[in-house]
C-alpha cells in the first residue's frame, strides 16, 4: 500500500511541477509568441496590404471587442499620418476556413488590398488564390460597405476559374469584414486618433 | 467533410504510416512476421480510436475552457500511456483470450507516435466528437492495412537474393517506399 | 566504470547513431528531411529534449519508484517538449511552422525514452549530459545527411538556414536545366533514400 | 499558472490513482523476475528487438527464448544486469554459438539441376533437396540472410561458415535451416550431446566410444590449428595424452581409407597434437560453465572417473574425487606400465582436471574409510561409481596359491607402487622363468615388464590362438619383438610345487579348436592325454579382471540397496544413462562393464556425467531413441571408396628393442609434424555419404 501512495505522490508531484514550469514559461513567452506568430503569419499579407507604410503595423495594433469575440487591428501610417485600418475576416471555403486580411482608409472607406491569410483548398485551384494576387485585388479599390458577390450570383467579383467555392469564400469574408467595420467604426477612429497624437 | 472523405481520406491517402511518417519504429519492427502484424495491427486499431476519442474529450473538455492548450502534449502523452497500461491490465485479468491476442502488443503502442500523432492531428483539423471518432477509426484501419500489407512483402522478400549490404532493414526502408508509391495512386479519390 | 566523458560523446556519433545503427526513432527522421534545415532544426531539438531530459532523469534517478518510472520519465520528457515547442515558436518561428506536427511528436521518440531509460536511469548527470548532447548530434548528423540528399536531388537547392529576409544555403546545385527529381522530397522518396543511405552505411561498416 | 498547476495536478493524481488501483484489481500472478527483466530492458517499446514490446521481450528472455543480450538498445549493462537475473553470472555466462554440422558443402553431388528460388527453404520442398545426401547442406545461404549479426557466410566449398566472434547465439539460423544443419549451443550443450542416427558424423566417430569428433580434429590439424585440435578433443576425452598412449583406437578399424590401403592413424595424430600441447610449456584454457552449487562426488580416480568429473565440473558441478590411491589416474596409473605410459605425462593430464577445480581425495576407500550414506550426509547430491574392475579372477586350479604364484593386477600394482612411491623399499619378487597365464593385454603388459626386469625366460600361456588374442596388436608385436615366448593352446590344470612351497612347474593340457562359439571364436578344445609341463618358478595369472565390490559386504545401510549383476558389475538398466539401482548413483567403465578399454571409460564417464547433470536438473534421464551409441550408421559403411590414390599409413615409431627392454622409458615415440601433416592430409573428412576423394579441404 505504501508502495502505491508514493507511486502515486510522485506522479502528482512531478506533474503538478511540471504544470507551473511550463505555465510559467508559457506566460514569459506569450507575448514574443504572439508578436512572432503576428510576423510570420499576418505580415506577409499585411506588407502586401500597406506597401510604402512608414511605420510597423504589426507594432501599432490593437484590439477591440466585438461582443465576445476580441479582434486584432493593424495599423497603417502613409505619410506620417495614420489612417489604414487592417483587419483579417474569414469566410467558409472548400477545406475549411480562409483568411482574408482587408485593408480599408478610414478617411474613404475604401479598400487600399486584401490578401488571403490561411487555407486548406486544393492545391493548383482554390490554393491559387494566395499565390496569385490577380483575384483579390479585384477587391482594391472598391468600397468596404458594399457587399461582394461573384459574377454568377450577380456581383461584380470575376470568380477564378475553377474555384467558385473559394472565390464565393473570399467574397463572404470580404462581406464580414465590411460589417465588422462598420459596427466597429467610431472605437476604431477613437484608436487611430491615438496613434496620430 | 462527410465521413465517407474522412475515412477513405485516412486510410488511403493520408495513411498514417506510408504518407504521415508515424508509427515507423513498431512498422519495421513488428512487420518481420505476419503473426506479429496482424496482432500490432488489431491493438494499434483497438487503442488508437480509444485514445482518439479520450483525447477529444480532454481536449474539449478540460483544455480549452481553461485555456491550456498549450499543456496539449503532456496532457495526452499522459492520458494515453496510463489507457494503454489499463487497458493491458484490464485485459490480463478479465479477458485473458483477447489478451493473448493482443496484450502483448499494447505496451509497444505507448511511444508509438501513430497514436498519439492521430490524436494531434485530430485536434488540428479541429473536428467534432463524431468525426473524431470516424478519423481515429480510418488512421488504425490504414495503419493495420499498410502492416499487414508490408508484413506479407516481407516474408516474400526472405525468398529473394538481395545484396549483403542492402539485407534486412535496408532492403525494408525500400520497399516501404515502394508501398508508400502505390498508395499514392489513392491521391485523386478525394 | 572507466569511460570517459569524451568517449559517452562520441559513442553516438558512429558507433550508436541511432537512426541507421538502430534504426530508432524513424519518424521525424523520415518526416521532416525535406530539406537540410528541417532536419537540423528538428535534430536540435531532439537534442536539447534529450539534454535536459537526461540530465533530469538522472538527477531524479534514485528518487523515481521503479514501477512508475517510464510514466515519470513521459512526463520529464514532454514538458521539455513543450518547453522546446515555446521557445521554438518565440525564437525561431517559421522552422516551427514547418517542422509543425513533428515537435510533439519527440515525446513518442523512441530515442529519448530509450536513452532516458536505458543510461540516464543508471549514470550519473556528467555522463548522463555527455550521452544525450552525442545521441542528439548524432541524430542531427544522420537528419541533416538525409536532408541534404532528399533536398538535393529532389529539389536542386541545399537549405542551411532561412531567415525572414534571407536563405543562406545554395540554390539550383545542379544548374537550372536540373528537373528535380521530386520523387524524393515526397514520402516514398524518403523511404527509399533511408534504405539506400542504410545500404551505404552497411558498405562502409563491413568494408 | 494556477490553473496550469491545478489541471496536471489533477491529471497526474488521476492517472496515478486510476493505475494503483487497476494493478490491485486487475492483479494477475506472473513470474516475478519478467518484471525485473523488463525493468533493465530499455523500456522504450520500440520493437527493435522483434518481439512485440519490451515486457514480451522480457517474458521471451525469462522462458529462454531469448537471450540476456536481446535489448537492442540497452548497452552491455544491461545484458549484464538481465543474465544475473536469469542467473547466469554475466562474466562467465556461457554464450550461445551457433555451429555448421554439415562441410560437405559442394563435394556432395546433385541430383538434379535447380533453377528455383534462391532459397533453401524453397529447395528442400522440391524433393528435400538436390543433392544426393538427404541430410546435408542445400547451400543457398538461408542461414545467412537470417543472421542479423554479419556472422555467417557461405565459404568457398558451399557450406555456412561461422564467424564466432560476431555471433550471438540469437538462433535466427537456426530456426530457418529446413535441414537442421545450423544447431545453437552453449558449450555445456555441446558437451552433453550423444551422436544420434541422424547426425552428420563418419564411421570413425560412430566407433570411437568417446566419440570424439575425429574428422574435425585431424581437419585442424591438417591446417596446422593445433590448439583448435586439442579443444575438439578435450570436447569429449580430458585424457588426450593417455589415449594418444594407449588406446587400441577402434575407430581406426573403421575408416574408410582402410578399405582402399590403409587406414588413417587416427590415435598417432590424437598423441601429436596433446603431447604438442604438453610440450608448449602451457595448458589450454577450458571453458567451464557458471556454478550451479551442486555438489557430486566421484568415487574412483581412474579413467572413468576423471573423465566424470572432468565433464561435471565443466557443467558447472563441484566435483570431488574420493580415491584408494595416492594420486589420480586409477587402472592407467597402477596398471598401465611405465614404459607404455610414463606418470609424469599423466600426472601432468590429470593436474590438468584438478586446475578446473575439482578436488581429490586421496588415501580413502569406499566401505573402509567411508560410505555412500555419509557422502549424502554431507552434502553431496549425487555419487558416481567409478571403482574400476581391480579384482582378478582366478583359475580355479590345483596350486594357484602357491609361493611364486600372483595374479595380473595385483603383480602390476604392487610393482607400480614400489617403482612410483616407494623405490627405497626391496623390489618386489621377479624370477626367472616366469609364466603368465592369459591372452589380454594384462597378461602382455605382465610380460613385457618381466623382460624389463631381467627374467630370463618370459612365456605367456594361451589357451587358444594368437588371431583370438584380445591384447592389442601392437602389444603382442612389440611383446614378440622383445622375444617373449608364446604357448598357445594351452589350458593350465595344475601348479606343481616342491617341498618348501614353491610353484615350480605348470601343468597344462594341449588343446584344439573347435566349432566357433557365441562371441565368433572358434571353441578350444582339450586333447586328451596331452599333458605337458613348463618348468617355471614365477606364475602370474593375468585371466580377467571384475569389480571389486567388498564395500557391500560393509552391509551399511544405503549400500545394500545397490543391484550388481552376477558378474559383480554395478546394475544399470540403461547402459546409454548409467543410472544404478540408487537414483542419485550412477556408475560407468570397467565397474558397470567388466574390464573393458581406457576410452570405453572415458565414454562412459561423459554418458554418466550427461546423466547426472540431467538428474540435478530434475530432467528425465531417457536418452534420446535416436542415440547411436556403439552401432553404426548402417548406410555409412561402404564396401569401397573410389577416387583416392594410395599413400602409405606412418609408421609408429619406437625406441629398439634391445635398448627398450633394459628401462622402463617409454618405448612408443610421437611422429613428426611433418608426418603429423602428412598423415593428416590422408583423412578423406567423411560425412554419412560423401567423403574428399581429392583431398582439397
Amino acid at each position: 500500500m505504501r508502495e502505491l501512495v508514493t507511486m502515486v505522490v510522485v506522479l502528482t508531484v512531478l506533474s503538478a511541477f511540471s504544470g507551473g514550469l511550463l505555465s510559467g514559461l508559457r506566460d514569459a513567452t506569450a507575448a514574443r509568441i504572439e508578436v512572432q506568430q503576428l510576423k510570420f503569419v499576418k505580415g506577409p499579407a499585411i506588407k502586401s496590404i500597406l506597401k510604402g507604410v512608414s511605420n510597423d503595423p504589426i507594432a501599432d495594433r490593437f484590439v477591440l471587442k466585438d461582443g465576445d469575440i476580441e479582434r486584432k487591428f493593424f495599423v497603417g501610417k502613409f505619410d506620417g499620418k495614420a489612417n489604414t485600418i487592417v483587419l483579417e475576416s474569414f469566410g467558409k471555403g472548400y477545406g475549411g476556413d480562409i483568411g482574408l486580411m482587408i485593408g480599408i482608409n478610414m478617411e474613404d472607406d475604401k479598400i487600399v488590398g486584401a490578401s488571403v491569410t490561411t487555407h486548406s483548398e486544393t492545391p493548383g485551384l482554390g490554393a491559387t488564390a494566395k499565390d496569385d494576387p490577380g483575384f483579390v485585388s479585384q477587391f482594391k479599390g472598391l468600397s468596404i460597405n458594399e457587399t461582394f458577390k461573384v459574377t454568377n450570383d450577380g456581383g461584380k467579383v470575376n470568380a477564378m476559374s475553377g474555384a467558385t467555392i473559394t472565390s464565393r469564400a473570399l467574397c463572404a469574408a470580404g462581406s464580414g469584414a465590411g460589417t465588422i467595420y462598420q459596427k466597429l467604426k467610431p472605437q476604431l477612429a477613437e484608436k487611430i486618433k491615438e496613434f496620430n497624437e | 467533410m462527410g465521413y465517407m472523405e474522412i475515412l477513405i481520406g485516412g486510410i488511403f491517402v493520408n495513411n498514417i504510416l506510408l504518407a504521415q511518417f508515424l508509427g515507423n519504429c513498431p512498422f519495421l519492427g513488428t512487420s518481420k512476421k505476419m503473426e506479429t502484424a496482424v496482432g500490432m495491427a488489431m491493438a494499434v486499431v483497438f487503442v488508437l480510436v480509444l485514445a482518439g476519442v479520450i483525447t477529444w474529450v480532454l481536449y474539449a473538455f478540460f483544455l480549452v475552457p481553461f485555456k491550456l492548450v498549450y499543456l496539449r502534449t503532456i496532457a495526452f502523452i499522459l492520458v494515453i500511456a496510463s489507457l494503454v497500461q489499463f487497458v493491458e491490465m484490464f485485459l490480463k485479468k478479465s479477458i485473458p483470450a483477447l489478451y493473448a491476442g493482443l496484450g502483448i502488443f499494447l505496451p509497444l503502442i505507448t511511444t508509438n507516435c501513430a497514436v498519439f500523432g492521430a490524436c494531434i492531428l485530430n485536434i488540428d483539423k479541429e473536428l467534432n466528437f463524431m468525426k473524431t471518432l470516424v478519423q481515429s477509426t480510418a488512421y488504425a484501419v490504414g495503419f493495420g492495412l499498410a502492416l499487414i500489407l508490408f508484413a506479407g512483402v516481407r516474408e516474400r522478400i526472405i525468398l529473394a537474393r538481395v545484396p549483403k549490404p542492402l539485407q534486412d532493414t535496408s532492403i525494408g526502408l525500400v520497399t516501404a517506399g515502394i508501398l508508400s508509391l502505390t498508395f499514392y495512386a489513392f491521391k485523386g479519390m478525394i | 566504470m572507466a569511460k570517459t566523458f569524451t568517449q559517452e560523446f562520441t559513442k553516438g556519433l558512429w558507433e550508436e547513431i541511432a537512426p541507421f545503427r538502430l534504426v530508432l526513432g524513424l519518424c521525424p527522421v523520415l518526416g521532416v528531411t525535406t530539406t537540410v534545415e528541417n532536419g537540423i532544426g528538428m535534430g536540435l531539438a531532439t537534442t536539447f529534449v534529450l539534454v535536459f531530459s537526461n540530465l533530469l532523469v538522472a538527477s531524479l534517478r534514485n528518487i523515481i519508484p521503479s514501477k512508475v518510472r517510464i510514466a515519470c520519465y513521459i512526463i520529464i520528457i514532454a514538458t521539455f517538449v513543450v518547453v522546446t515547442e515555446l521557445l521554438m515558436q518565440a525564437f525561431a518561428y517559421p522552422l516551427f511552422l514547418k517542422l509543425g506536427v513533428f515537435i510533439p511528436l519527440i515525446v513518442v521518440n523512441c530515442i529519448v525514452l530509450g536513452r532516458a531509460e536505458a543510461f540516464a536511469s543508471k549514470n550519473s548527470i556528467s555522463f548522463s549530459i555527455a550521452d544525450g548532447l552525442g545521441i542528439g548530434i548524432g541524430f542531427t548528423l544522420s537528419l541533416a545527411a538525409l536532408g541534404a540528399v532528399r533536398e538535393l536531388i529532389g529539389a536542386n537547392n541545399l537549405t542551411l538556414w532561412t531567415t525572414p529576409t534571407s536563405v543562406i544555403g545554395l540554390q539550383e546545385v545542379f544548374g537550372a536545366n536540373f528537373e528535380p527529381f521530386a520523387f524524393m522530397v515526397q514520402a516514398p522518396g524518403a523511404f527509399v533514400c533511408l534504405g539506400l543511405m542504410l545500404c551505404g552505411m552497411n558498405l562502409l561498416g563491413s568494408k | 499558472m494556477l490553473e496550469a498547476i491545478l489541471f496536471m495536478l489533477g491529471l497526474g493524481a488521476g492517472c496515478g490513482a486510476v493505475l494503483s488501483a487497476a494493478s490491485k484489481v486487475f492483479y494477475v500472478y506472473e513470474d516475478p523476475r519478467i518484471a525485473i527483466v523488463e525493468g533493465h530492458t530499455a523500456a522504450a517499446n520500440c520493437g527493435g528487438c522483434g518481439y512485440a514490446g519490451c515486457s514480451a521481450a522480457a517474458v521471451a528472455v525469462v522462458a529462454g527464448e531469448a537471450p540476456p543480450s536481446v535489448c537492442i538498445v540497452a548497452g552491455p549493462e544491461t545484458t549484464a544486469n538481465i543474465a544475473s537475473v536469469m542467473g547466469v553470472d554475466p562474466g562467465t555466462a556461457e554464450p550461445l554459438l551457433s555451429y555448421n554440422t554439415c562441410d560437405g558443402g559442394d563435394r556432395a553431388d546433385n541430383k538434379f539441376h535447380y533453377m528455383g528460388i534462391g532459397s533453401c527453404q524453397a529447395l528442400s520442398s522440391l524433393y528435400g533437396g538436390q543433392r544426393e545426401c538427404p541430410i546435408g547442406c542445400l547451400g543457398l545461404g538461408d542461414c545467412v540472410r537470417a543472421c542479423a549479426f554479419d556472422a555467417l557466410i557461405i565459404g568457398s566449398h558451399g557450406y555456412p561458415v561461422v564467424n564466432e566472434h560476431k555471433c550471438v547465439g540469437c538462433g535466427a539460423c537456426e530456426k530457418v535451416c529446413p535441414k537442421d544443419i545450423m544447431e545453437i549451443k552453449t558449450m555445456s550443450q555441446r558437451l552433453l550431446h550423444l551422436n544420434q542416427f541422424d547426425d552428420r558424423i563418419a564411421p570413425c566417430q560412430q566407433t570411437c566410444p568417446a566419440e570424439i569428433d575425429i574428422p574435425k580434429y585431424i581437419m585442424q590439424i591438417k591446417h596446422g590449428d593445433y590448439e583448435g585440435a586439442v579443444n575438439t578433443i578435450r570436447e569429449r576425452n580430458p585424457l588426450l595424452l593417455s589415449c594418444g598412449r594407449v588406446c587400441p583406437h577402434p575407430c581406426e578399424v573403421k575408416c574408410r581409407r582402410g578399405l582402399e590401403d590403409q587406414a588413417v592413424s587416427i590415435n598417432q595424430l590424437k598423441r601429436f597434437v596433446a603431447d604438442h600441447e604438453m610440450n608448449s610449456g602451457s595448458r589450454l584454457p577450458v571453458s567451464v560453465a557458471p556454478s550451479t552449487g551442486k555438489k557430486a562426488a566421484v568415487i574412483g580416480g581412474g579413467p572413468a572417473g576423471l573423465s566424470c568429473a572432468f565433464f561435471l565440473r565443466r557443467l558447472g558441478h563441484d566435483v570431488t574425487i574420493f580415491d584408494d590411491n595416492p594420486k589420480l589416474g586409477g587402472m592407467i596409473r597402477y596398471g598401465i606400465p611405465e614404459y607404455r605410459l610414463p606418470k609424469e605425462v599423466l600426472a601432468w593430464e590429470t593436474q590438468g582436471i584438478l586446475d578446473l577445480g575439482v578436488e581429490h581425495k586421496p588415501n580413502v576407500k569406499l566401505g573402509r574409510d567411508f560410505d555412500i550414506g555419509a557422502l549424502i550426509a554431507s552434502g553431496f547430491d549425487t555419487v558416481f561409481l567409478g571403482i574400476g574392475a581391480w579384482k582378478d579372477y582366478t583359475l580355479g586350479v590345483e596350486g594357484e596359491n602357491l609361493k611364486g604364484c600372483y595374479t595380473g593386477i595385483n603383480f602390476l600394482t604392487n610393482f607400480a607402487t614400489w617403482q612410483q612411491e616407494k623405490p627405497n623399499d626391496p623390489r618386489p619378487f621377479v624370477g626367472q622363468k616366469c609364466v603368465v597365464i592369459g591372452g589380454g593385454n594384462t597378461a602382455v603388459d605382465c610380460v613385457r615388464t618381466l623382460v624389463r626386469l631381467g627374467a630370463e625366460e618370459v612365456s605367456i600361456v594361451y589357451r587358444r590362438t594368437r588371431t583370438e588374442m584380445p591384447a592389442n596388436e601392437v602389444e603382442i608385436v612389440a611383446a614378440e619383438h622383445e622375444g617373449i615366448n608364446f604357448v598357445f593352446l594351452a589350458a593350465p590344470t595344475k601348479v606343481i610345487e616342491d617341498e618348501d612351497g614353491n610353484a615350480t612347474g605348470l601343468e597344462y593340457l594341449k588343446m584344439e579348436l573347435g566349432e566357433p562359439d557365441d562371441s565368433g571364436r572358434r571353441r578350444p578344445v582339450p586333447i586328451e592325454g596331452s599333458e605337458t609341463v613348463l618348468e617355471i618358478d614365477m606364475l602370474i595369472t593375468a585371466i580377467g579382471q571384475g569389480p571389486d565390490v567388498f564395500f557391500k559386504e560393509e552391509n551399511k545401510m544405503l549400500d545394500a540397496d545397490l543391484k550388481l549383476t552376477r558378474w559383480s558389475t554395478i546394475d544399470c538398466e540403461d547402459e546409454i544413462a548409467l543410472q544404478a539401482s540408487i537414483p542419485y548413483i550412477f556408475t560407468g567403465g570397467d565397474s558397470a562393464t567388466g574390464a573393458d578399454l581406457v576410452v570405453s571409460a572415458i565414454g562412459a564417464g561423459r554418458r554418466a556425467a550427461r546423466s547426472i547433470h540431467m538428474y540435478l536438473a530434475g530432467e528425465d534421464l531417457t536418452p534420446p531413441e535416436k542415440t547411436l551409441f556403439t552401432n553404426n550408421i548402417p548406410e555409412s559403411i561402404f564396401d569401397s571408396v573410389p577416387g583416392i590414390v594410395k599413400e602409405k599409413r606412418t609408421p609408429m615409431p619406437e625406441l629398439p628393442v634391445d635398448e627398450r627392454i633394459k628401462s622402463f622409458v617409454e618405448a612408443d615415440l610421437v611422429i613428426t609434424e611433418k608426418d603429423a601433416l602428412y598423415e593428416s592430409s590422408r583423412c578423406l573428412n567423411c560425412c554419412i555419404y560423401c567423403y574428399n576423394p581429392d583431398n582439397t579441404t
